[in-house]
């Protein structure tokens, strides 16, 4: 057991700082939250500077375009962009951690040369397709159809939880080619397809959340033509892909929420010392608590990571447990946070309330709480399958 | 002892419901909200007189008074609908200025009152009770919940009435009861996995403490009222409050991503929840309140 | 809703406690808890004092023998020997509890003649032969086996979690008359029986529980005979006869309990205040926090009484919500006990140690609070039947 | 960095595993159980001669100085396959006595040591370490854990050493691993309503809950180690005190009935857990300790 990173790790850490000390002060102001073109050239360009610098899919394969770093220099990487307050992925996020990934492993050399370049330069913006407003947990009862017509698919149906579906060029959809019935299980018949945004017969409605905005969009689809030659995998065998792309964060997923949330708690400590409320010794027990509770989630993300490092990059099931204990801490962060501010918890120009808000999806995004102990349970403890 | 409604009060409670029915429905709710992004802070006035001819503000006067001379159960009755509802406004403040504050007895006057450091529904009220509130001395607040409007007061006010703090509660458990029929109607029929989500147990039990959580802040509330005494009050509160916000929370958690969104109710409640939690005495001041009782009665 | 009582109400509890102040003074010492043949004599006499002085059976029906009390008298009679410091009903629960009010309800006259009168008089012990080791939970899937041979049934089989068993004169028997097959469900096919325990074949063994006390037994059966006259109810109507006896509490199952819970918390404030563990904030805010539920819980006390009073004794459903939380509760409150007690909580000389011990059993006896949640969820709630 | 046990480590951990297997397994445990009726507080001495020829004690000296050599993360393993198998005795004292108190170290000399209010094993030790324990001053105590004799010290002593936190910590981490296991394996075998109860969900998520509390706590408990700072020492022994007793209470939850039987070993990890949940520095001490951190780092 090691906690201490090798000379090269520290070299690759020394390096990444003192380049973000130069390119961080020349960054332009961040645009407004509801101004999707304003982000996303703020965001692509952030991706743009890093390709440059050369620390574009740094987790991704050679053969992909990518550094093919080993997850702990991701983990650093993830680390010190959070901390000297880096731009965060973005409108780049499901182009560099989920599409990309999964074209690099599953996709053509074709498909390759042809997507994964302008993801890591910044100049193609991917969103993702895959819930539907009846297939959310059980997203493999999808049911948006793709037909085939000679070398197209003709795809009706619709998609919901869509990021950055206004502003996106391609979106990586997951369609049913293959009816569910007595002989094709539901996790059959799912294939993998790109499909570019601007084709016709894509329609897009902002979805707004409970903190007021649209970082959502569902997403209709009226006979939109993709051509064959856009899917990814062999047809039918989506889901699989799907998985591998699920998977793929190997313990890294929430590293600089992680930091985030352990620089909050030290702001709540300074803001309830200033407005007095640190004299209240439950309070105190509180933040004392979360503070074990996150230095143990950073303890556990290394452990996870240096876990995938010695299985050669396939993700352990650590994540689920480290899912299920982050969601719920972070959302009595935010709780405590509330403490903190007495009254003020119900000012929306506070920030931490804002972030109490979106704290509340936690539980319920990528795979509620409840999935997440049923993942535990069947995967990890073996326990039977049941309801 | 008979510890349970009575016809009259029954009678009540679903005149109460039937009213908010009509005029305040699902509909008009959301409606209000929408409303809020042009005109925030904007009270329906023809519906406070409404609620002022149903005797929701006079109900506790005298009827030689031209009130309605109920009591206080009856009185936790209605905000208890109230809170189902979500119905806005300052409707605690108005129903406690009755008889006081001229106006606030019928609806024709709109009555709100400093509690702590905000205040609610300032613009939108003709009249302020408690410690009056200086010109300028109120700076308007960005309320997390968009049916309440809130200031900010420089010199915060002590609500020292303990009504304040049980018809809140009553609002509360109105809320948790809501939210829990919320989330069992939800869970009922939404389907994955091939079966109702309601019939996995993870999904059920949630629903069950939703409903114990309610039925024994219910049975605080309600004793609450009909003692008026000041520690079953704090204790019904805590209760409520907990009720509430943690009912909201789960109902959110049963919904799942659709109740993460702008369109669903559930956030209005949690939102309303939150901001009850705020009024009359702190959490830690009542657990201090109840604390001190132990000692004297030990 | 009305909390005060009526001038009968407050007649019947002032007589009451004039009587307990007469008749406690004279009791002798309670017995030590291992000798059961001391405890039944106590508690015995204990009734017989009762019976003698009008108490016995209030809550039975008059044409059991019973005094016909109301549900609210019940409350009063349960309240005031609790603070009294009266004996527990002790080891003529399941007769006055249990098997009394089956017989009363479902029992042939003879039968009642015959097993009645000596509930009521503290002459004879029942004891209760429910749960199986594979039947817990699931009680209904019992496999004790009662085959009848003329007019007697052959018993062969277990049963466990009976208390009172080495001191008991009847045994209230659940066994199957009729075995579980396609065509008959589990919940047909039991009957309910009152056996003997003199009866040969009949084996106690005493089953030590994790407070160290064998406050239970277990019970073997080895072809024990018993008259059919001896079954009340019909063959293999057993369930719905003893559905009859857990439901007939009529929301006072707890009464007690509650008055002895709310008690010890003000004994906690005050140890704590000797202790000087009173000064951290977070132990007052626990006991306060616990105070609040403990009234809220003596107040659905009342709310459930009042409710059975108005359904002319039919119990309601509201049992389940009190179960779960007061079990709850009262786990919290042994612990927030050892915190009071410091180091002083891994002494078993405090009996609050003790107490905290067989707190561990609340959320699993009569019902774990799992079970309590689904009976929550499907009978008061209505949702679907699952898992 | 590398966050993963060596192999060295991993040996080191089934060799402890396996000793304890063939000398301390569940017979042996509960008839160490069984002896105390007759024999409260009696220790196996020669268990403890092959404990220390096992380098269970010498483990962190110096191979100059006749020991194993090996460091914290290694006796947090060791300590950890304690916790497990509710190897009795004072340990962690003895451990730390090694090197400092002659015979310790091979297994020959017991050592116990006074903490806080109480001293564990005081009549059969041979030494106490700490404050000196004055004639008479040490009285008996009944203890809750039948394998952990206790003593009530007249005058409290101070246990500042962080080493008896983190590998009680480690032996909690042990516990809670144990009674994850126990709860998934009768989950698995016990068969309600016509299948396994490990097949509801209700008992499937307190599964989860309990293996998620003790990973979370095992990262903590080994970055400790590795670390050896007091911070990590006392958020560690925070997280493993409530592994090991809330998975003692889950594991007897799952167990049901029988959980509450004598016979079943759920208890016994449960009362131990509660003993060394009362070691070194209390819950509120810690947490001031990391409040306090907080603000210095703010």
């Amino acid at each position: 057991m090691d906690l201490t990173y090798t000379e090269e790790e520290e070299e690759f850490r020394a390096r990444l700082r003192q380049w973000l000390g130069q390119v961080l002060p020349g960054l332009g102001p961040k645009p407004d939250p509801n101004d999707w073109p304003g982000r996303r050239t703020y965001d692509m360009g952030w991706q743009r500077r890093l390709y440059e610098a050369g620390y574009a899919g740094l987790h991704w394969p050679v053969d992909a375009g990518g550094k093919g770093a080993t997850p702990t220099q991701h983990l650093i990487f993830l680390e010190e962009t959070e901390r000297a307050g880096a731009p965060y992925v973005g409108a780049n996020f499901v182009g560099l951690l989920h599409a990309g990934p999964t074209i690099a492993a599953e996709g053509t050399p074709e498909q390759k040369r042809k997507w994964l370049p302008p993801i890591l330069s910044g100049d193609e913006v991917w969103c993702q397709g895959f819930s539907e407003p009846d297939a959310g947990s059980d997203l493999a009862a999808l049911r948006t159809k793709a037909v085939r017509d000679g070398d197209e698919y003709v795809i009706t149906g619709s998609k919901i939880w869509t990021s950055h579906a206004e502003v996106a060029d391609w979106c990586e959809l997951l369609v049913r080619t293959d009816p569910i019935s007595d002989t094709v299980p539901k996790h059959r018949g799912i294939s993998w397809l790109a499909m570019p945004m601007d084709a016709p017969g894509v329609t897009i409605r902002p979805l707004r959340t409970l903190a007021g905005s649209t970082e959502f969009a569902e997403m209709f689809l009226d006979e939109v033509r993709v051509p064959v030659a856009n899917r990814v995998g062999a047809e039918n065998d989506g889901w699989r892909v799907t998985m591998v792309t699920l998977s793929f964060e190997r313990g890294t997923a929430f590293v600089g929420e992680v930091v985030a949330c352990r620089r909050t708690l030290i702001a709540l400590a300074t803001e309830a010392r200033k407005n007095g409320r640190w004299d209240d010794p439950s309070l105190r027990r509180k933040l004392a608590l979360l503070s074990a509770e996150f230095a143990a989630l950073w303890r556990l993300t290394q452990w996870n990571v240096s876990e995938s490092e010695a299985t050669g990059g396939v993700p352990g099931i650590g994540g689920s447990v480290f899912k299920l204990r982050y969601s719920h801490a972070r959302q009595e962060l935010y709780d405590t946070a509330a403490e903190v501010l007495g009254a003020g918890a119900l000012d929306l120009d506070h920030e931490w309330v804002l972030d109490r808000l979106s704290s509340l999806s936690y539980t319920i995004a990528a795979g509620t709480s409840q999935i997440q102990q049923n993942i535990i349970a069947e995967r990890i403890l073996g326990l039977p399958k049941g309801r | 002892m008979h510890f349970q409604l009575t016809d009259d009060q029954r009678a009540l409670q679903s005149g109460m419901r039937e009213l908010l029915a009509g005029r305040f429905d699902r509909d008009a709710l959301r409606a209000a909200v929408d409303a809020t992004v042009d005109a925030p802070g904007t009270l329906d006035r023809r519906l406070w007189r409404e609620l002022g001819d149903a005797g929701f503000f006079a109900l506790r006067l005298p009827e030689d008074e031209g009130g309605v001379g109920l009591g206080l159960p009856e009185a936790v009755l209605l905000f208890e609908e109230a809170g189902r509802a979500l119905l806005p406004g300052p409707l605690i403040a108005t129903h406690l200025a009755a008889g006081v504050v001229k106006g606030a007895a019928d609806g024709s006057v709109v009555v709100t009152q400093s509690d702590g450091a905000l205040i609610e529904w300032y613009e939108a009220s003709d009249a302020v009770a408690g410690e009056a509130v200086a010109e300028g001395a109120a700076v308007p607040v960005r309320s997390v919940d968009p049916l309440t409007p809130l200031h900010r007061l420089h010199e915060p006010a002590t609500t020292s009435d303990p009504l304040v703090g049980l018809l809140t509660a009553a609002e509360q458990l109105g809320s948790a009861a809501r939210t829990t029929e919320m989330a069992v109607q939800y869970a009922r029929e939404r389907q994955q996995f091939g079966a109702p989500i309601g019939s996995f147990q993870a999904v059920k039990h949630l629903c069950a403490q939703m409903l114990a959580r309610t039925e024994l802040a219910r049975a605080a509330v309600y004793a609450a009222a009909v003692t008026g005494d000041l520690a079953d009050i704090a204790g019904a509160k805590l209760l409520a409050d907990e009720a509430a916000v943690r009912c909201a929370r789960d109902c959110l958690q049963v919904h799942g991503g659709m109740g993460f969104t702008w369109e669903a109710d559930v956030h209005l409640h949690l939102k309303r929840a939150w901001v009850r939690k705020e009024r009359w005495v702190s959490e830690a001041t009542l657990t201090e309140l109840l604390a001190e009782l132990l000692v004297e009665v030990g």
